[in-house]
């Protein structure tokens, strides 16, 4: 059973107890945490040590492609068949402009979005927290901390008594 | 386990707007003024099926267009959609970069605005081509005939343009959309809602590393849709601005249609923010405040498009050039002189009641306001078009423009293409953002708590 | 307790999210792929005709000339279908019994035309001329193809604006000398570009300028 | 022009030669029923049936657009005619008629159908000048309304039914040597009809002819006798003219003799290019095109012309001129008048309405200038019969029944005869009435029988122009409905065997051609004339002068031909319905026009009606502000209200007939009321004021600038091809005629929309004639501009098109290509000059109409929902380069000709290449009066305008 576990989860009230929590068990050595809360929680991802996210990266990458899309693109068609449009350059730079900052922007979002998605390994329907009892209220009202089972640290009953320490609503353990 | 209430500072709490906002899609409140409504927007929409039917079968010639004004009622309302299309944006994104959090409670009814708004906006320029079925020439694609699309043309700058906007606006919608969806469906009890909002919700299970990721994507498609509203409504101005015509060849334009979009959009933002309210008793969560808030928002856009318009005379006078003055002139006292007052008159006369408090924070005032701006910018766009096309350059094309019947049967059609969709949104998504209210009541109460 | 699905659902999400994703790239892809195919540019049809007139035969295996029966071709816009009677300047001679002839004789008997179906047909907005094209230096071959090994007549060319464009911009190299305009066997020489310059030198092509619009529609 | 006789020269084709070797061969006819489909079963198949589903001249039938598959069947001939190029044209000379006068044409023929007419450049009145109805007989032709078969009562009957009740007629007629017979008919040249005529008279001595036309024969033949003791028609030396002097008469105005004047106005005109060549005085009550185009206009009753010829008369001192009372402008005219006659020739004209008096007293000044014989020649009259009796005589006969066979040869008195005659209730009086016509009209109703006429392009016959050249008219197309000549049927009422079509027109000619005969009938069809205009004869002067009739009275009733369907006869032909009316811009109906002083009286705008009364009789029709009308005059046009013209011409505008009194046709008294209705006009053009805009530019002799900066550009230019077209349109030249519109029609397909979409404002005219007016409104100058797509080479249009539908050519030509174009309209909306047409809906016919065998098939039809403009006939070009390529020579200047340049009788219109220094087109842009139209807006229009001169008075010119 332990094997299969996924973690053990503590409910907390408010994102201040959770947060406390969340230090507590970072001083007491546990590594492999996350936690689960209805909105972003500031200064969790720097208590919890999480690396800065990516996520502007992608969207660079996304805003170069998109612009170097638009610019071959309106390039290339001007070059395969260049036709007199009303005695305009063949390659009038500013006249590609707006195409060329739109897909910037289209490329650089989508980017963005589908990006976020993947690092979050998103869609992901099925996953083991959902089994916990009372993790429905995580999306409404309360604030949860787990402890993953491969946390070095990890053994379920010491880790359920820690958190249960920690002024936890609730905990239980997660199967896998 | 009971409510600990007492623990709570202010009136509500977290899980209560948790539930009173997923009740609304998952148990509709107000079944019977939806019906009505849908009934409506319904009726609405198959006129523009009938519409759009008669206009393929026959050509635009149906319309009441002609040359020279070969432009009318359809590139007139796609300004005008697409314009209140833009509040939506403006206020989330914007808004949400400077940090202003009275946003929270209106962001998402707007953006959902924004996303029919745009598509009514959309279908317009390939209804009003001639040959519709020919729009794909319009995209680059490797095609037997071996020609592409025109770069150089505002039309083509602009399908780029709309199609990038709804995709970010959408994807912009969606991003925040779905930690709500996960609310919902974690408040679900039967099966389809559960399997409907498990899907759209993506799995979301409000992990700090998912929060992490997604609050940096969040904001930095905000900051881009910042520009690209700017750059968008800027771009219509130059599908005008671009030709020679007098009274649309002006460096004005863009920032004049950027800010009378504005203009409209938040004027339509107040309606649906007020209407809203009331339908489904959110008093609590759009206060007064908002509303208020709202006004000033209004009043201040205005004021600008108001700018808009003293320049534009300031720009044919000093231009000194006859045909511009004889333009202006005609906006004035020409034959459509009624829809230059109809303008002035609907958008800036109400609007003046906004410097007074007590205006902002009736919803009814605002409402009617906003009504006014929305019926005052829908004649300054046809002031641009109608004045400006109708006697150009050549006293000898001079001519005139009435609307058909089916110039009308397909505007407010497009009402009811707007409205069916707002209306079945409102039973399928939460209305107010869940989150971001939560979010901003938990800080509200720290506040309280320590200061 | 909230977990709705059942982890099978996840590999049929993503399953549908590849599929539709592929669906969607495929379709585009298809349809690009489909104007340009044989069936829409109808390079694979042999129409039936009222006579199984064979161009192998004729052109090929007999050698006769192509403005022999398509005998307007240097004279104006179109080659033309030859007159029932050029037909029965041999055919009153030889095979003048042969079953495979009688709508020829029938036509020429009620003075009734042979319903060719056409197989070299441009759409009525392109005003192509035959003449010009013969006049500086293109082929029948060019568009045809071998003509003179179709025994059912075919459209060997995808008569799409693609096909005709390519040769406007660079007609060079596709350039042939006067007397090999009809021959179907002509292959262009090692320096093909080198040999057309001078040939459209010689005839004056207004090699760029052939691209607009106006030249092919009006 | 150039470009046929290039064709003669380097293929050595036979043209112009007769159809007849084609017409006749049944496998001709195999031919036709392949490609033509349409034009056989039109004239096999029960004809109702399908016009029903047809709309009309609207319905020019397009190309079928998108075919499902390509491979349709191709039919070729059997056996193909020798000299026929497939997919090239075939020229013809011949000639349509005009008010019986041959207006000689080249027709061009594609496959064996005619599409366009041209004027034939060899004929010396019109030197290949064309006007409307020249341009528009093509689609007479293809009129499905013509009657298609002889009838009885309405009911089919075969020729051979005609053939054997005519039979039964002339045996009566033999009893009584024609007692009771009696030949109505229009006015003709024909020396072959006359010839028929004669022998017509010689074997019934007792039948008399009646002459009946509503366009002025017999007015100007009582003029004209009254003056000279004889019958005479005057020819105006304009070409030779310093001055012209008319008293109400519109010589640049539609008519026969348009061409011609126009064409010698317009080359006087340009004799020197720093200042006008000539000076136009013109005195009129409505504005017509001659007096839009006269330096100094004076607006006068016209009752008032007999007074002011005399004193006219008296100022430059003929003889027992007295000096009538004159107002204070009429003097101010008169001396101007007689300052520029001053050591110039100066010509003086008048017109019908000012009747014999004022002719008399025209004719003494002339000659006391010397003129006659010199810039006023006369000879006898070119158009007959003479000794004919009128339509009111005949209708009294009528009454007295004294008329048992009634012939109504061509014209159409039930419609077109004053009103107070009742001639339509007359005619059915008569015993037996025939009528023969090319359609089953108003009077083809009411007579028993209705013999269908041949249209002149599928006739054998012969006619004269205005000048007396006589023109051999050959058939173009061989008849597709089942009709005969008038020279067949007068052969069959003269009892001769059935002949050929061209045995009539053989035998006349072969006493003229006498020994040479063969080839001189060769040469004729060939060159399209008969060399020899009519003799010059001199007469006398009536010495007793002409009592003028009496000036007073209230208002003035001035009847005129429309503007574009004349008499009534072009109302079905939807191309002149549409085009618009030279002054008004109205289309698909007449106006009653009054000046503004009388509409502000009446409180009357446009389109109110009227009530219009003359005596007991009245009308209602729609009224019309004219600006620099008289006072005190009514101007009812002629022309519309007809009720058997077919499904085009019918129940459009009032029948001014209705009113027009039989003794005083051309001017009457009468009153005028308005009405509580009113009607929305089809107009082109909504505001004529220029409104101090310098649109249509007019320059002094001294204010002529020689040299020009070129037209700016921000952008690097692009580089030209050998050839670069331009055009120049000279506004001093252009008389408002419409004959480039029509040509531009004819030449490019382009659809008739008919009166509803035109007041939606979607005429879809690739050219306007734009006119203006400035000044004060009761006495403005008048201005006509033709716009055609200017062609920018920074063109605005094509910038705002996305999918490079629209572009430049190397040529500089701004192309438009329908089949890429997906009608977003951006090109229109940008366009300046809003010169752009659009097919808001499918204007095409339906496949089946007949009329589509007139389209041009070198020229797209457009589909519903594509943009189309001005190409400066880019199919024209295109098959010069092509020619000019197969011989590897560059093409010629005047090679390349567009429609509107090759119609237009004043040559206002230049096109050529404009890379080619020495090029007319050059040398006009190098003018001192050229000017760009908005250059301010940086388009470079390859169309460019030569200003009109501003002229001062004779005496400051001269100072």
């Amino acid at each position: 059973m332990a094997e299969e576990l996924y973690g053990a989860l503590a409910e907390f009230r408010s994102p201040e107890d959770l947060l406390a929590a969340t230090r507590k068990a970072r001083e007491a050595g546990y590594r492999d945490l996350d936690a689960f809360t209805p909105f972003p929680v500031e200064g969790l991802d720097h208590i919890l040590r999480f690396p800065r996210p990516t996520i502007s990266f992608v969207g660079l990458g996304g805003a170069i492609t998109g612009a170097s899309t638009a610019l071959a693109m309106q390039f290339f068609t001007n070059y395969d068949y260049p036709l007199n449009v009303g005695g305009r350059p063949i390659y009038p730079i500013s006249a590609f402009a707006v195409v060329t900052f739109e897909l910037t922007i289209l490329f650089s979002a989508l980017a963005m979005l589908i990006g976020m998605l993947w690092q979050n390994g998103l869609p992901r329907l099925s996953y083991p927290v959902f089994d916990a009892g009372r993790f429905h209220r995580a999306s409404k009202d309360r604030f949860f901390l787990c402890v993953r089972a491969h946390d070095a640290k990890f053994e379920a009953g010491e880790t359920l008594a820690f958190l249960s320490g920690t002024g936890a609503l609730s905990v239980e353990l997660v199967p896998g | 386990m009971n409510e600990p209430s007492d623990i709570l500072p202010t009136r509500q709490s977290m899980g209560g707007i948790a539930d009173q906002l997923t009740g609304i899609p998952l148990h509709f409140p107000a079944d019977r003024r939806w019906v009505i409504a849908m009934a409506v927007a319904s009726a609405l929409l198959l006129l523009l099926m009938v519409s759009v039917v008669e206009l393929f079968t026959r050509g635009v010639g149906i319309w009441g267009i002609n040359i020279p004004v070969n432009w009318a009622f359809a590139i007139h309302n796609y300004v005008w959609w697409l314009g209140i299309g833009h509040a939506g944006t403006l206020i989330s994104a914007l808004l949400l970069l400077t940090g202003s959090e009275w946003r929270n409670s209106l962001n998402r009814f707007a953006e959902t605005m924004t996303l029919f708004a745009v598509v009514c906006a959309g279908i317009y320029p390939i209804l009003h081509l001639g040959r519709p079925w020919y729009v794909y020439w319009m995209f680059p694609y490797p095609a037997t005939m071996g020609v592409w699309p025109q770069f150089r043309s505002p039309l083509e700058w602009d399908i780029w343009a709309v199609l990038t906007y709804l995709t970010v606006s959408l994807a912009f919608w969606y991003t925040g959309l779905i930690p709500d969806l996960a609310a919902a469906r974690d408040r679900a009890t039967r099966r389809g809602w559960q399997i409907f909002f498990g899907i759209t919700a993506l799995g979301w299970r409000g992990s700090a590393r998912h929060w992490q990721r997604w609050q940096q994507a969040y904001r930095l498609t905000a900051g881009l849709a910042v520009p690209l509203v700017v750059s968008v409504h800027s771009e219509v101005s130059l599908l005008f601005a671009a030709g020679q015509i007098p009274g649309w060849h002006s460096t004005i334009f863009p920032p004049y249609f950027v800010l009378g979009a504005a203009f409209s959009g938040f004027a339509v933002v107040s309606i649906i923010a007020v209407s809203l309210r009331s339908w489904f008793g959110l008093g609590n969560l759009v206060t007064d405040d908002h509303l208020d808030l709202l006004g000033k928002v209004l009043l201040a856009t205005g004021l600008m498009t108001g700018y808009g318009y003293v320049f534009e005379v300031f720009d044919a006078v000093y231009s000194g050039e006859a045909h511009e003055i004889q333009t202006l002139a005609d906006r004035f006292a020409g034959a459509y002189a009624w829809t230059y007052w109809g303008a002035v008159i609907f958008n800036f006369i109400p609007l003046q009641a906004l410097w007074w408090r007590v205006v902002r924070r009736s919803g009814w005032m605002l409402l009617l306001i906003s009504a006014s701006v929305v019926v005052g910018m829908w004649l300054e766009r046809y002031m641009i078009l109608v004045t400006s096309l109708y006697r150009d350059f050549l006293v000898s094309s001079w001519s005139h423009f009435t609307p058909s019947f089916w110039d009308w049967s397909t505007y407010f059609g497009t009402i009811g293409l707007f409205l069916v969709p707002f209306l079945i949104a409102i039973r399928l998504v939460p209305m107010i953002s869940i989150f971001e209210t939560k979010e901003l009541l938990h800080e509200e109460k720290e506040e309280q708590q320590h200061g | 307790m909230v977990q709705i699905f059942s982890p099978v659902a996840d590999t049929w999400l993503r399953l549908f999210l590849i599929g539709g994703l592929s669906l969607a790239g495929g379709s585009i892809v298809a349809a690009v792929g489909f104007a340009h195919s044989a069936y829409m540019t109808e390079t694979d049809i042999r129409p039936h005709q009222p006579v199984p007139f064979s161009h192998r035969h004729h052109a090929g295996e007999l050698g006769i000339d192509c403005r022999y029966c398509h005998s307007n071709v240097e004279a104006g816009p179109r080659a033309g279908l030859p007159p029932t009677e050029t037909c029965m300047t041999c055919h009153s001679q030889i095979w003048t019994s042969a079953s495979m002839l009688e709508p020829v004789r029938k036509s020429l008997a009620d003075n009734t035309p042979i319903p060719w179906t056409r197989v070299a047909k441009l759409p009525d907005y392109v005003f192509f001329r035959h003449d010009i094209h013969i006049a500086k230096g293109v082929g029948c071959e060019s568009c045809h193809g071998r003509i003179d090994k179709m025994a059912l007549t075919y459209r060997a060319k995808a008569f799409t604006m693609e096909f005709c464009i390519d040769c406007h911009r660079d007609p060079v190299p596709h350039l042939r000398p006067k007397d090999y305009i009809t021959d179907m066997t002509w292959k262009p020489p090692a320096d093909a570009r080198k040999e057309g310059e001078t040939i459209a030198a010689h005839e004056g092509i207004r090699v760029g300028e052939l691209t607009h619009c106006y030249v092919c529609h009006r | 022009m150039k470009r046929r006789t290039d064709h003669k020269a380097t293929d050595g084709r036979r043209v112009w030669a007769g159809v007849e070797e084609l017409s006749d061969d049944p496998r001709f006819q195999v031919f036709i029923d392949a490609e033509y489909p349409s034009v056989h079963e039109f004239s096999k198949t029960a004809r109702r049936e399908f016009l029903k589903l047809m709309g009309a001249s609207f319905a020019l039938a397009g190309l079928t657009g998108c075919e499902k598959s390509s491979f349709i069947t191709a039919l070729p001939y059997v056996d193909q005619p020798s000299g026929e190029t497939l997919g090239l044209p075939r020229y013809y000379a011949t000639a349509v008629l005009l008010d019986g006068y041959a207006q000689p044409v080249i027709a061009t023929a594609h496959a064996g159908r005619p599409t366009k007419l041209d004027g034939n450049p060899g004929h010396p009145a019109t030197q290949g000048r064309s006007d409307i109805f020249m341009q528009s007989a093509v689609l007479q032709l293809y009129d499905p309304d013509r009657a298609a078969a002889p009838s009885r009562h309405g009911q089919a009957v075969s020729w051979a039914d005609v053939e054997s009740a005519i039979g039964t007629m002339r045996e009566g007629w033999r009893a009584d040597q024609g007692e009771g017979v009696r030949l109505l008919m229009g006015p003709t040249t024909s020396p072959t009809l006359l010839r028929q005529l004669d022998a017509f008279l010689k074997q019934f001595p007792k039948a008399r002819v009646h002459v009946h036309s509503a366009t002025g024969f017999e007015a100007r033949r009582q003029i004209t006798t009254a003056v000279y003791g004889q019958p005479v028609d005057l020819h105006y030396g304009l070409a030779d003219c310093d001055v012209v002097v008319s008293l109400d008469d519109d010589f640049l105005g539609p008519g026969p003799d348009q061409v011609r004047n126009a064409l010698a106005w317009s080359q006087a005109r340009r004799r020197s290019s720093d200042r006008p060549g000539n000076l136009l005085f013109m005195a009129e009550s409505v504005p017509t095109a001659t007096g839009a185009m006269a330096a100094h206009r004076l607006i006068a009753g016209t009752r008032r012309m007999p007074l002011l010829a005399e004193a006219l008369a008296n100022a430059v001192g003929v003889a027992g001129a007295k000096r009538p009372d004159v107002t204070e402008t009429e003097a101010r005219w008169i001396a101007r008048v007689v300052a520029a006659c001053k050591d110039r020739s100066g010509l003086f004209v008048s017109g019908l309405s000012g009747g014999a008096a004022t002719a008399l007293w025209i004719a003494r000044i002339n000659q006391q200038l010397g003129n006659a014989g010199q810039t006023l020649k006369l000879t006898a009259p070119v158009a007959g019969p003479t000794d004919t009796g009128t339509l009111a005589e005949l209708a009294s006969d009528i009454d007295a029944e004294r008329v048992t066979s009634l012939l109504v040869l061509d014209c159409n008195p039930a419609y077109s005869a004053p009103g107070e005659l009742n001639v339509g209730e007359a005619l059915k009086r008569a015993r037996s009435s025939l009528h023969v016509g090319l359609h089953r009209d108003e009077t083809g109703a009411q007579c028993e029988w209705q013999l269908p006429l041949a249209h002149p392009l599928e006739s054998w016959s012969d006619a004269r122009a205005v000048d007396g050249t006589a023109t051999i008219l050959q058939p173009v197309i061989s008849p597709f409905y089942d009709v005969k000549t008038a020279h067949q049927i007068f052969a069959m009422l003269l009892g001769e065997a059935d002949e050929a079509p061209d045995a009539a027109v053989r035998e006349t000619w072969r006493t003229g051609f006498g020994d040479t005969f063969d080839a001189r009938w060769k040469q004729a069809l060939h060159d399209g004339f008969v060399e020899g205009a009519a003799p010059f004869v001199t007469a006398s002067l009536a010495s007793e002068t002409i009592a003028a009739p009496d000036a007073a009275g209230d208002l003035d009733i001035v009847f005129q031909p429309d503007p574009t369907v004349r008499d009534g006869r072009f109302a079905n032909i939807g191309w002149l319905q549409e085009l618009p009316k030279t002054l008004t811009t109205v289309t698909w109906s007449n106006v009653i026009a009054v000046s503004p002083a009388l509409a502000k009286r009446l409180a009357a705008a446009n389109g109110d009606h009227v009530d219009v009364s003359v005596g007991e009789r009245r009308l209602k029709g729609p009224l019309w502000i004219l600006p620099g009308q008289a006072d005190n005059t009514v101007a009812l046009y002629l022309g519309y209200g007809r009720t058997r013209a077919g499904r085009v011409g019918d129940n459009l505008g009032y029948d001014a007939y209705r009113v027009r009194p039989a003794a005083d046709p051309w001017l009457t008294r009468g009153s005028l009321r308005k009405l509580d209705s009113s009607e929305e006009l089809a107009v082109t053009q909504l505001h004529h004021r220029l409104d101090g805009f310098d649109l249509a530019r007019e320059v002094s002799p001294g204010e002529v600038e020689r040299t020009k900066p070129e037209q700016v550009s921000l952008y690097a230019p692009w580089p030209s091809s050998r050839n670069a077209w331009g055009m120049v349109i000279d506004l001093d030249s252009c008389i408002g005629c419409n004959a480039c519109v029509a040509a531009c029609t004819a030449e490019n397909n382009v659809p008739v929309v008919g009166a509803d979409q035109v007041r939606a404002g979607r005429e879809m005219h690739w050219l306007r004639i734009a006119r203006y007016y400035t000044g004060d409104i009761a006495e403005p100058k008048s201005f006509f501009e033709p716009v055609p797509c200017m062609h920018c080479e920074d063109a605005p249009c094509e910038m705002g098109c996305p999918v490079h539908a629209t572009t430049h050519s190397p040529e500089g030509v701004n192309q438009m290509v329908y089949n890429r174009c997906i009608g977003t309209r951006t090109c229109s909306s940008y366009c300046p000059y809003k010169v752009r047409r659009f097919n808001f809906y499918d204007y095409r016919s339906p496949a089946d109409s007949p009329e589509h065998a007139a389209h041009n098939p070198d020229v797209t039809v457009r589909a519903r929902g594509v943009m189309e403009k001005c190409t400066y006939c880019t199919q024209r070009i295109e098959a010069a380069h092509v020619a000019a390529d197969k011989e590897n020579r560059p093409i010629r200047d005047g090679e390349v000709v567009t429609a509107c340049q090759q119609a237009c009788p004043t040559r206002a219109i230049v096109f050529g290449d404009i890379n080619d220094p020495n090029s007319e087109v050059s040398r006009l842009k190098r003018d001192g009066r050229h000017y760009v139209l908005l250059e301010e807006q940086g388009t470079r229009p390859r169309t460019t305008y030569l200003a009109r001169w501003r002229e001062d008075d004779g005496e400051s010119r001269q100072g």
